[in-house]
C-alpha cells in the first residue's frame, strides 16, 4: 500500500529535498509543538510567558513520566492499560503509609516520606508483577492482563480508602514534591529528567535495552537468537508500573492527599503520547526523545486551549482532530524516510 | 425578574457545623469594573452542573464582569481540574470559583492563589482548605439527611418497616460519601431499612442495570432512592414491570428529570440545594470580596423538600436552567 | 569437506544423538534418531519436506527441546535449555525460518544475544567494527547500518549466515541456507565453509539441491517420516538411491523433459517499464502462450520487482504492461487476477500466506468468487472442500489436513500450500518468484511437472529464479537483469550455464 | 514457548481425551458459564429464575451487538476505540431527531420512531465512515484513528445536549424497544439475533466475510491474492459502528432519554468480550458464537454479582480477575487445539 505512494514523484523529491532531510531526521513532532506555540502565542498574550510555560511543563511531568513506562510496553509489542489504576494505588497507598508514619513519629518528616514513597512504589509496581507474569509466563495477552489488573487495582484502592481521600501527609511532602521547586525549575520536573536519562542510557547503552526492541520486532527471532523473551517481558511491566506509581506519587504530593480516583484517563492518553511519537503499536519502533515530546505536546495543547479561552466541549473535538492529524502527517513522514533510506 | 431577595443560611465560620442564621439574600446592583472571573467545575455533562454554570454565567451579565468557565471532564480528572484553573490564573483571572472535585485535593492549589491575593471562592462542592476567602454551598450530607428525613417522617418508628434500595452514586467521590452519611444519619431509629447500597456511576445506563439487579434481587422493595438519576432511571422501568404503584422513588437532589418525574407523580420527592442561586451567590461573594465591600463567608440557600403537593408553588428557575439553555462558556 | 579432508590425520567424533524423539501435538516430528558428526566433515541431512530435518537441527542448536534422547558433545552428554548455552558450546544454527529482527539494523542483528559490552554497556564501535569484518569475511556487500526490512529475502538470507558465523565455532548448522541465495553467494558460501571444515569445524548442511550435496557433502543421513533411514557416502551414493531412500519409492529425473508446443500469441508484452522505486530500468520483454520463460540475475537485480510492478504491487514511473493485448499498467492485483494473471511470491511468510488459517482457506482465497469455491454471492463450502482436498492430493501435501493451520507444516508443505493458488482457477499467465524454495526433490519433481503441465496447456510461465539448474533445464527462453536492467535475452542453445553466468557480472568484470 | 509445555505428557494427553475433546470443539466459555450459572445460583434463590435470567439477556444485549461489530475491526486486525462514542452520538442525535419529529406530527408515532432511528444510526455510522477513512486509505492506526475520532464524536455529542438528556420522544419506542417483549421474549433480544445470523450469514457463507479474516491474517498475501484490502477495512469501520450505533439506539429506548453520558465503558467491554471468547487481538481469529457468548458471560458476571449482594468495591475486583482467568484457561484449551485438531 504504502510503497505505492511513497515514490509518485521522484522528481519533486530531489527537490524539496533539504527540507524532508530535516523532517525525516527529527520528526513530526517538533513542527507540531513550533506551530503549536505560534498558534496559541496569537491566541493568547499570556501563553508565551515563561511562567506559563513552567507551568505547562510542570503539568506535563505526570502523563510523561506515566508515558516513559508505556513505552517499554508498546516496544514490546503490548500495551498496558493499568497504569492510570497503578497511579491510583500508589497514591493511595503511599499517602497512607506516609500518614501512618507521620502520626507514628511525627518529629521524623523525612522518614515518613521516604517509607510512604516507598510502600506506594512498591504498591503500584505489584501490580505491574501481576502484569508481567500473566503476560510472560502466561502467555496472556497484554490487553486483557493489563484491563484486568485495572479493574482488580482498582477495586482495591477504593476498597482500602471506603473511596474517601487520604489525608495526614507532612506538609513538607507537598511543598517539596508537589510545589517546591530549584533554581526556578519545579521538583517534578527535576524527577522526570531524572528518570527520562535513566531510561535512555538502559534502553541504548545496554544489551538489555536492545532486548525491548527485539522482542517487539519479532519474538521468535529474538529467542532464536538467544535472547530471554520471557524475562524481557515480565521486566517490561514491572518497569512500566515503576514508572506510573512514580508519576502517582508525584500526583499526591500535588494534590497533598492519596486519591482513589485519579488518572483514569492516563491510559489512553500515555498511549495517544506514544503513537504520536511515532511508537509502533505493532512493537519493535519508537524512540524515547518522542515520547517526551510527544507529552509535551498534548500538554501543551490542552494548556494552550484553556488560556485561548477555548470552550471545553470545542477543545475535546480539537484534541481528538489533532491526535488524527498527527499521526496522519507522521504517516506521510515516513513515507519519505523511505524515499530518501538510500 | 429578579431572583433576589432569596432565603438563605448564614455560618458564622467556615465549618459546617459553625452556628447558622437564617436571613435573606441581597447582591450588589453592578459591579464597579468588569472583574475578570474564573469558574472551574468537575464537569458540565449532566443538569446539574449544567444549573450551576446557568446561575454563574447570568450572574456575571447581571453584574456586568466577565466570566470564563471551564471544565474539567469528570470526577476522575482532579488533575486536569487543577491544572486548568492553573491556567485560569496565568490567564489573568482576578478571582476564582471552584466547583471542587476533591475535598482536599486542592488545598496547595488554593494556597498558592491566595498567596498572589486572588480571592477563591468554593461553590456546591466544598474543600477543606483554610485559606478559602468565601463559601457558597450547601452541605451535599444534608441533602442525604433531607431524603433520609423525608422518609423517616413517612415511616416513624414503630409504623411497619420500610425497604429501602440505596443508589448513593459513584463509590469514593465526595459528595456521594457526605450524601451517603447524611442520609443514614436520618434514618436512624426511624422505621426505614436500608436492604442494600449500590454504588454506581451516575450514567443512566449504569444506574438502569443496578436497578433492575435489585428488583430481581429483593422482590418485596418499598423504595428506589438514590440519585437524580437513579430516580430518572427508575421511572421508566418501574413502569415497564407495573411496580409504579408498589415501589417509589425518592432523589437526594435535583434534576429536569426529577422535576418532570415529580410533576408527572412518578417521583415521590426531591430535595433541592437551588443550584442556580449557589451559583449566583458565588459570583456576588467575589465580587463584592474584589471591591472591598462586606460579604459573608459562608452563605447557602435554604434546602426544601420538593413535593407533589408543593410542587406547583415551587420556581424551578432557582435550581434548574431554563429548557432550551445552551451552556456558556465565557461571558464577556 | 572433500578436498580438505586430509586421510591422514584420523576425523574424530564431534556431536552425536542417541534415541532423539520429538512429539509435536500431534505428529511425531523425530522418532528416536541416532545422528553423528565428525570433526571436519560436512554432514548432509537429506530428506522430504516434514521429514524432520529442522526438528533435529533446532534441538542440537538448542531452540528447541527433545521429548526423549541424548546430545552428546565429544563424548560428554550435554543439554541445551536456549540457544544461548548451544552457542556457549561452539554450536550454532542458521535456520530455515529467519531469526533476524526487521526493524534493527544488519549490525544489531549480527550481535543480538551477544552484544560486545565495555564496562557493562553496550559497545557500538566495536559492534560497528566486528560487523564490517564478517560481513567481508563473508564477501557479502551489505552495509552493517542497513535496516534487515529493506533487504531482499536473499540479502537477509545472507545476514543470518553471518549471524551464525563466529570464532569460536564448533560446529556449524546451516538448514537450507542457499535456498534464496544466487550462484554468486553460494560460491562464496562453499568456500567459506572449505575454510571452516579445514580448521576442523563440523557442519551439518541441510539441502535439498543434488548438486551442492556432491560439491561439499562427505556424508549424507536420509530422514523419512521422523525416522532414521540410512548414512551413505556423498560421493559414491547415486542420484536415485538418495530419492529411494528419501521417498521409500522410486521417482524418475527431477526435470520433467521440456517438449513444449510452439508458442502461442503473445499473452503479456512489457514496453520500456521502469519501476518508481528504481529498482528497474526499461525493461522490455514478451512472454507467449505455452512458453516458459527464465528470469535470471544476481540478489537484487531487480528480477521479481519488475514482475511485482506488471502485477500491480509496485508503482511504474514510465513504459506501458500489455496483457492479452490490452493495456493493464498500474491495475490492481484483483482486476489482473481476474483477467487471468498470478503472480505468486517469493517469501511465503510474509507475502504468502495466513500462517493462522487453515490450508483450504489459503489455497481457496484468490478464487473465492467463482465456482467451485462459490455460486459469486454465497460460499460453497462443500466444494471448497472438495477442490481443495483434490489439491491436496495432487501435490501430496504432508500431512494431508487441509484444516490443519498453516503454521504447523513445515517449509516445503506449506510452498505447495501456496502454488496450489495456481489451480484454483483458469490463468493465462502465471509469475512463480522462487517457487521451489525450500522444497524436497520429489516435491520439486512434481511442482516442475505441473509447471510445465500448465505450460503444455497453453498457460504462459514467467520462472523468477536464483537456482540456475532451474533456469537451465526448465524454461525455453531467459531473461538476464543487471542492476535493475535487462542484461540479455538468451534461447534455445544460447541457454547454457556459461552464457548465463557471464552477463550476470559482465559489467563488475570490466 | 508453548509447544514445548503441551508435550510434556503424551501419555496424560492420551488418556483424558475426551473431556479435552469438547474441551477444545466448544471452547472455554460454555464451561465458565456453566460455572458462574451454577455458583450464583448457590449464592442466590432470585439468580436461577426464568425472570432474571431473561434480564440477563436483555441487560447483555447492548454489549452484546457493540461486541459483533468490534468483533470485525479485531478481525482485521484494529481496534475500534470509538464505539463508546458512537452509542452516545445516535442516542442523542436519534432522540433529538425523533423528539422534533414528534413534535412536527404528534399524532404519526411510526414516522417518528423511524426518522430517529435513521437519522442516529446514520449519525453514529458517519464516525465509522471517518475511521474508515483515516484506517483504510491514509493508514492511520486505528487505534489513534478511533481515539480521536472518540473525543471528537463526544465533543459533538455533549455540544448538541449541553449534556443534558434529550426528552419527547413518544412513549411507544421505550415501551415497544425498550421494555416490549415478543412471546416472552424482549424485543432487544430479537434485534440482537437478526443482526447476529446477518452477520453470521455474512461472515460464514460470502467472499467478502472471508476477506476481514484474510487481511487480518496476512495483508499482503490477501491483496496479492485480488483482496480489496482497503475496502475491506474500510467497510470494518462503518459495520462497526454500525452496530454500535443500533445498540445506541435501542439503549436510548430503554433509557427513554437521548444520552451525551453513555456508553463509556463499552470500548474496553466490548473488545473484553470478544477476547475472551478467543478472538485474537493481532487479527485473523475469532468466531461469532464465542463473541455471542463473551458478552453474555460478562452481563451474567455482573448481573450474578449484583444478585448475590457482593459489595460493589469486591466486585470490580472479581470481575478483573474472572477476565484474566478466563483468557488464562483459554492459553491451555489452545494449546490442547493443535494437538486435537484432527
Ligand atoms: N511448531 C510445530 N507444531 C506442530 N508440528 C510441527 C511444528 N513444527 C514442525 N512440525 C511438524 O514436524 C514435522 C517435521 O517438521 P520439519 O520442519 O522438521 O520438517 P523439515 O524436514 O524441516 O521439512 P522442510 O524440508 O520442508 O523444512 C512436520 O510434519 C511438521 O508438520
Ligand atoms: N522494501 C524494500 N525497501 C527498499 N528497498 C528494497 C525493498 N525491497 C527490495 N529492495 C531493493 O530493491 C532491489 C531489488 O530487490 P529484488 O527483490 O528485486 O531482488 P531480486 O532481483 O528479486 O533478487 P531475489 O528475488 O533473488 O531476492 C534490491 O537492491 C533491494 O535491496
Ligand atoms: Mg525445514
Ligand atoms: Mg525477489
Amino acid at each position: 500500500m504504502t510503497a505505492d505512494k511513497t515514490t509518485t514523484a521522484p522528481a519533486a523529491a530531489a527537490s524539496g529535498d533539504f527540507v524532508k532531510r530535516i523532517f525525516v531526521r527529527v520528526g513530526i513532532l517538533p513542527f507540531l509543538l513550533l506551530i503549536a506555540l505560534i498558534v496559541f502565542t496569537l491566541m493568547s498574550d499570556n501563553f508565551l510567558t515563561a511562567r506559563n510555560l513552567m507551568n505547562v511543563l510542570r503539568q506535563s511531568v505526570y502523563l510523561m513520566i506515566v508515558s516513559l513506562g508505556q513505552m517499554l510496553a508498546l516496544l514490546t509489542g503490548g500495551f498496558d492499560l493499568s497504569v492510570g489504576t497503578v497511579v491510583a494505588l500508589s497514591s493511595v497507598v503511599g499517602a497512607m503509609a506516609m500518614a501512618a508514619t507521620a502520626v507514628a513519629m511525627p518529629d521524623m518528616v523525612w522518614l515518613a516520606i521516604t517509607v510512604g514513597c516507598l510502600a506506594g512504589i512498591a504498591a503500584g509496581s505489584m501490580i505491574g508483577v501481576v502484569n508481567g507474569a500473566g503476560v510472560a509466563f502466561f502467555g496472556v495477552s497484554p490487553f486483557m492482563m493489563s484491563l484486568g489488573m485495572t479493574s482488580v487495582g482498582f477495586g482495591v484502592a477504593l476498597f482500602l480508602t471506603g473511596g474517601v481521600p487520604v489525608y495526614g501527609m507532612p506538609v513538607a511532602f507537598g511543598d517539596i514534591f508537589g510545589f517546591g521547586s530549584m533554581f526556578g525549575v519545579p521538583v517534578p520536573v527535576y524527577v522526570a529528567a531524572l528518570l527520562a536519562i535513566g531510561l535512555y542510557i538502559f534502553l541504548y547503552w545496554t544489551p538489555q535495552g536492545r532486548y525491548f526492541y527485539a522482542v517487539g520486532g519479532n519474538v521468535k527471532a529474538a529467542s532464536l537468537s538467544g535472547v530471554n523473551t520471557t524475562g524481557t517481558l515480565f521486566i517490561t511491566y514491572v518497569l512500566c508500573s515503576f514508572f506510573a506509581a512514580v508519576s502517582g506519587m508525584l500526583l499526591t504530593a500535588r494534590l497533598d492527599t492519596g486519591e482513589a480516583n485519579i488518572g483514569a484517563s492516563m491510559p489512553l492518553e500515555s498511549i495517544a503520547a506514544c503513537v504520536i511519537a511515532g511508537v509502533s503499536l505493532r512493537g519493535g519502533v519508537g524512540r524515547l526523545e518522542n515520547v517526551v515530546l510527544g507529552a509535551l505536546f498534548i500538554g501543551l495543547v490542552q494548556n494552550g486551549m484553556n488560556l485561548a479561552r477555548i470552550e471545553s466541549y470545542l477543545q475535546t473535538v480539537v484534541l481528538g482532530a489533532l491526535l488524527i492529524l498527527a499521526v496522519i502527517a507522521d504517516q506521510i513522514r515516513l513515507r519519505y524516510v523511505a524515499s530518501l533510506k538510500d | 425578574q429578579e431572583w433576589f431577595p432569596f432565603p438563605v443560611e448564614v455560618w458564622e465560620t467556615m465549618a459546617m457545623d459553625s452556628a447558622r442564621t437564617k436571613m435573606d439574600y441581597e447582591p450588589l446592583e453592578k459591579a464597579s469594573k468588569a472583574w475578570d472571573i474564573c469558574v472551574s467545575f468537575p464537569h458540565m455533562k449532566d443538569a446539574y452542573w449544567l444549573g450551576v454554570d446557568y446561575g454563574v454565567t447570568e450572574e456575571a451579565k447581571r453584574l456586568g464582569v466577565k466570566a470564563n468557565v471551564v471544565e474539567a471532564g469528570g470526577y476522575t480528572e482532579l488533575n486536569t481540574q487543577i491544572s486548568q484553573i492553573e491556567d485560569c490564573v496565568s490567564a489573568g483571572a482576578d478571582a476564582v470559583i471552584i466547583g471542587a472535585i476533591s475535598f482536599d485535593g486542592l488545598n496547595n492549589l488554593v494556597g498558592e492563589i491566595r498567596s498572589k491575593d486572588i480571592p477563591v471562592i468554593d461553590v456546591i462542592n466544598g474543600m477543606s482548605s483554610e485559606e478559602l476567602s468565601a463559601k457558597s454551598l450547601v452541605s451535599f450530607g444534608e441533602m442525604g439527611a433531607k431524603a433520609g428525613e423525608f422518609l423517616a417522617a413517612e415511616h416513624p418508628s414503630g409504623g411497619e418497616a420500610a425497604k429501602v434500595a440505596w443508589f448513593p452514586g459513584p463509590a469514593g467521590a465526595g459528595w456521594v460519601e457526605a450524601g451517603n452519611t447524611g442520609f443514614a444519619g436520618a434514618i436512624e431509629g426511624s422505621a426505614v431499612e436500608v436492604v442494600d447500597t449500590k454504588y454506581g456511576d451516575t450514567g443512566k445506563e449504569a444506574q438502569s442495570k443496578l436497578i433492575e439487579d435489585t428488583l430481581e434481587a429483593y422482590p418485596d422493595l418499598d423504595y428506589i432512592v438514590g440519585t437524580a438519576v437513579t430516580a430518572e432511571a427508575a421511572v421508566p422501568i418501574l413502569r415497564s414491570r407495573g411496580l409504579t404503584d408498589q415501589i417509589k422513588v425518592v432523589a437526594y437532589y435535583f434534576t429536569p428529570g426529577v422535576a418532570q418525574g415529580i410533576s408527572r407523580g412518578q417521583i415521590l420527592a426531591a430535595p433541592t440545594d437551588s443550584t442556580v442561586i449557589q451559583g449566583r451567590i458565588a459570583v456576588d461573594q467575589a465580587v463584592r470580596i474584589l471591591e472591598g465591600k462586606d460579604f459573608m463567608m459562608h452563605v447557602g440557600p435554604e434546602l426544601q423538600v420538593v413535593t407533589q403537593e408543593n410542587y406547583k408553588d415551587f420556581d424551578p428557575t432557582s435550581t434548574l436552567a431554563p429548557d432550551g439553555f445552551r451552556p456558556v462558556f465565557s461571558v464577556e | 569437506m572433500r578436498q580438505s579432508e586430509d586421510q591422514a590425520t584420523k576425523a574424530d567424533l564431534l556431536l552425536a544423538t542417541h534415541g532423539m524423539s520429538k512429539q509435536y501435538p500431534g505428529v511425531l516430528a523425530l522418532d528416536n534418531v541416532d545422528f553423528d558428526l565428525m570433526t571436519g566433515e560436512v554432514h548432509v541431512l537429506f530428506g522430504e519436506n516434514g521429514a524432520g530435518k529442522s526438528t533435529l537441527i533446532s534441538i542440537l542448536a538448542g531452540a528447541n527441546h527433545p521429548s526423549a534422547g541424548q546430545i552428546l558433545l565429544r563424548g560428554k552428554p550435554v543439554t541445551f535449555s536456549s540457544v544461548h548455552e548451544a552457542r556457549a558450546h561452539g554450536i550454532s544454527a542458521v535456520f530455515q525460518e529467519f531469526s533476524l529482527i526487521p526493524q534493527m539494523t544488519v549490525e544489531e542483528n549480527l550481535f543480538l544475544g551477544a552484544e560486545p559490552r565495555r564496562g557493562g554497556f553496550v559497545d557500538k564501535a566495536a559492534i560497528r567494527r566486528e560487523a564490517r569484518k564478517i560481513l567481508d569475511e563473508l564477501g557479502f556487500n551489505l552495509q552493517p547500518h542497513q535496516r534487515i526490512d529493506h533487504l531482499t529475502r536473499a540479502e537477509q538470507q545472507m545476514v543470518e549466515i553471518a549471524k551464525a558465523f563466529r570464532s569460536d565455532l564448533s560446529v556449524l548448522i546451516l538448514d537450507e541456507p542457499t535456498a534464496s541465495l544466487t550462484n554468486h553467494e553460494t560460491d562464496h558460501l562453499f568456500e567459506l565453509i572449505g575454510e571452516l571444515t579445514a580448521r576442523g569445524v563440523g557442519i551439518i548442511y541441510i539441502t535439498h539441491r543434488m548438486a551442492e550435496i556432491r560439491r561439499i557433502g562427505d556424508r549424507i543421513t536420509v530422514l523419512r517420516d521422523g525416522r532414521y533411514i540410512d548414512t551413505v557416502d556423498a560421493q559414491t551414493a547415486s542420484e536415485d538411491d538418495l530419492v529411494g531412500l528419501m521417498t521409500g519409492r522410486v521417482v524418475g529425473g527431477i526435470f520433467p523433459d521440456l517438449d513444449l508446443p510452439d508458442p502461442g500469441e503473445t499473452v503479456l508484452d512489457v514496453d520500456n517499464v521502469s519501476v518508481a522505486d528504481g529498482s528497474v530500468t526499461d525493461a522490455t520483454l514478451h512472454v507467449k502462450r505455452g512458453e516458459i520463460i527464465g528470469m535470471a540475475g544476481l540478489v537484487g537485480s531487480g528480477k521479481s520487482e519488475l514482475m511485482q510492478a506488471c502485477f500491480g504491487t509496485l508503482p511504474i514511473s514510465s513504459g506501458a504492461v500489455r496483457f492479452k493485448n490490452a493495456d493493464v499498467t498500474g491495475h490492481k492485483p484483483r482486476r489482473n487476477i481476474r483477467a487471468g494473471f498470478l503472480y505468486l511470491p517469493a517469501d511465503r511468510r510474509s507475502e504468502g500466506l495466513m500462517m493462522m488459517r487453515s490450508i483450504r482457506e489459503n489455497v481457496a482465497l484468490a478464487s473465492l468468487d467463482i465456482a467451485p469455491f462459490s455460486n459469486g454471492v454465497f460460499l460453497n463450502a462443500g466444494g471448497e472442500r472438495q477442490a481443495v482436498t483434490a489439491l491436496a492430493e495432487r501435490l501430496n501435501l504432508s500431512p494431508p489436513r487441509i484444516e490443519r493451520a498453516v503454521d504447523h507444516f513445515s517449509g516445503g508443505n506449506q510452498q505447495k500450500a501456496m502454488l496450489a493458488r495456481a489451480l484454483t482457477r483458469h490463468y493465462d499467465l502465471i509469475v512463480f518468484d522462487e517457487p521451489t524454495v525450500g522444497v524436497d526433490v520429489g516435491t520439486r519433481a512434481s511442482i516442475y511437472r505441473f509447471i510445465v503441465e500448465l505450460a503444455r496447456a497453453g498457460t504462459a510461465i514467467v520462472l523468477i529464479s536464483s537456482d540456475l539448474p532451474e533456469i537451465l533445464h526448465l524454461t525455453t527462453r531467459a531473461y538476464v537483469f543487471y542492476r535493475g536492467r535487462i542484461q540479455a535475452e538468451v534461447a534455445g542453445e544460447q541457454l547454457t550455464e556459461q552464457n548465463v553466468l557471464s552477463h550476470f557480472f559482465e559489467r563488475e568484470a570490466a
